[in-house]
């Protein structure tokens, strides 16, 4: 299940439907808000998403890595709002009989989510500037 | 004429200062709306890099509008 | 740090010291107790470690990913005992500025841990019947 | 003679009955003294196999042994 959330992302809820006793090997991607983008000094993040098409997608990208490596499970979840550094953006969690499906399907899914869903993210700068990432008209291309 | 609804996100949002309108337009495609939404609200993005949902699917920049359709301009998405 | 550890492994105390506001992500890697090998139902697993060389050999696979990828942080460690299905057996977390980094440098550690660290895994079979892995000596190589 | 001190993990702890022992060797180097003990125990495993270390770090299996050292073979490890 892909799923969009306004509220902080817990851990153990996102794991549990994940146990499987046929599971040899779980790989986990976090997304966290760092400090720093392209130079600029970052202080907070702001997530938005068209919430249906995201989630349709989700679970698209989803089944394919499922189908593609043969996974046991396959869960996501990304976070939208007004996110502080350090926080949890996004989550992607598969588990298969072996690490290296594992591996590749985990490393697809969020290559994936980050070109394919409608979420967009503003960054908050230092300097107390804004910018809506990749729509950028005068900076080259995004 | 077709009666659309149309949802605004992100820096589309921001530069029409709001996320929901409801136009009646002769606009029969995605690419045909943008341009006239674009010259009405000052969109800084060109239409190549803007795609479209209707009713909540991706849809082809000529894709047929209809009457009653829900249409989205989804900006470029975050990346990296 | 790469810990050997007698008692369960505790997600939240493994991935505390990786913490840190210039990583924009996390990638891990678990290894569970599953319910067949080759082919055959495995009800537990034994692990022995000969605990001093193999935190050493850990600690240098960790400090090689470190350099090798620009790691901000990496840690690992490595149960033994008798562990039930569905156990956390083998635990792996990196951070790093960007995830490229941190899926290349989790997978080397985990694939350098399993062929160089001195630890051992005794199957245990629903027919009754033991075995150490890769230490048969008529069944082919290992 | 080497005063030696061995220990012994997984597959060859069973094979031996014991994890620990002390031995008086004219072996002068960790082939030499796996072959003994194999001779001896009964160990499967051939001498390729088994990795040794002497004092805590991996040793090749012509290292030059040394009174007071404590060695170790190192069964096959768990792999995959």
């Amino acid at each position: 299940m892909f799923r969009i959330s306004p509220t902080p992302l817990e851990l153990p809820a996102l794991r549990a439907p994940l146990a499987d006793a046929r599971a040899g090997a779980l790989v986990t991607f976090e997304g966290w808000v760092r400090d720093h983008n392209e130079g600029q000094a970052v202080q907070s993040l702001e997530y938005e998403a068209y919430v249906p098409l995201a989630e349709a997608e989700g679970e698209r990208i989803l089944a394919e890595a499922r189908a593609r490596f043969g996974l046991l499970g396959a869960v996501a979840a990304h976070r939208v709002g007004h996110l502080a550094l350090g926080e949890l953006a996004v989550w992607v969690g598969v588990t298969a009989a072996h690490r290296a499906a594992a591996f590749d399907a985990c490393r697809y899914i969020i290559d994936e989510a980050k070109a394919r869903l409608p979420i967009w993210k503003k960054e908050h700068y230092a300097s107390g500037t804004t910018a809506w990432i990749n729509c950028a008209t005068r900076s080259g291309p995004g | 004429m077709n009666e659309l609804t149309i949802e605004y996100f992100a820096l589309l949002r921001e530069q029409r200062g709001q996320a929901n309108e409801c136009l009646a337009t002769t606009a029969a495609t995605p690419a045909a709306l943008y341009a006239e939404l674009q010259a009405r609200h000052g969109f800084t993005l060109p239409g190549d890099r803007v795609r479209a949902a209707i009713n909540g699917a991706f849809a082809a920049a000529d894709a047929p509008l209809r009457s009653g359709d829900h249409v989205v301009f989804i900006p470029p998405v975050a990346g990296g």
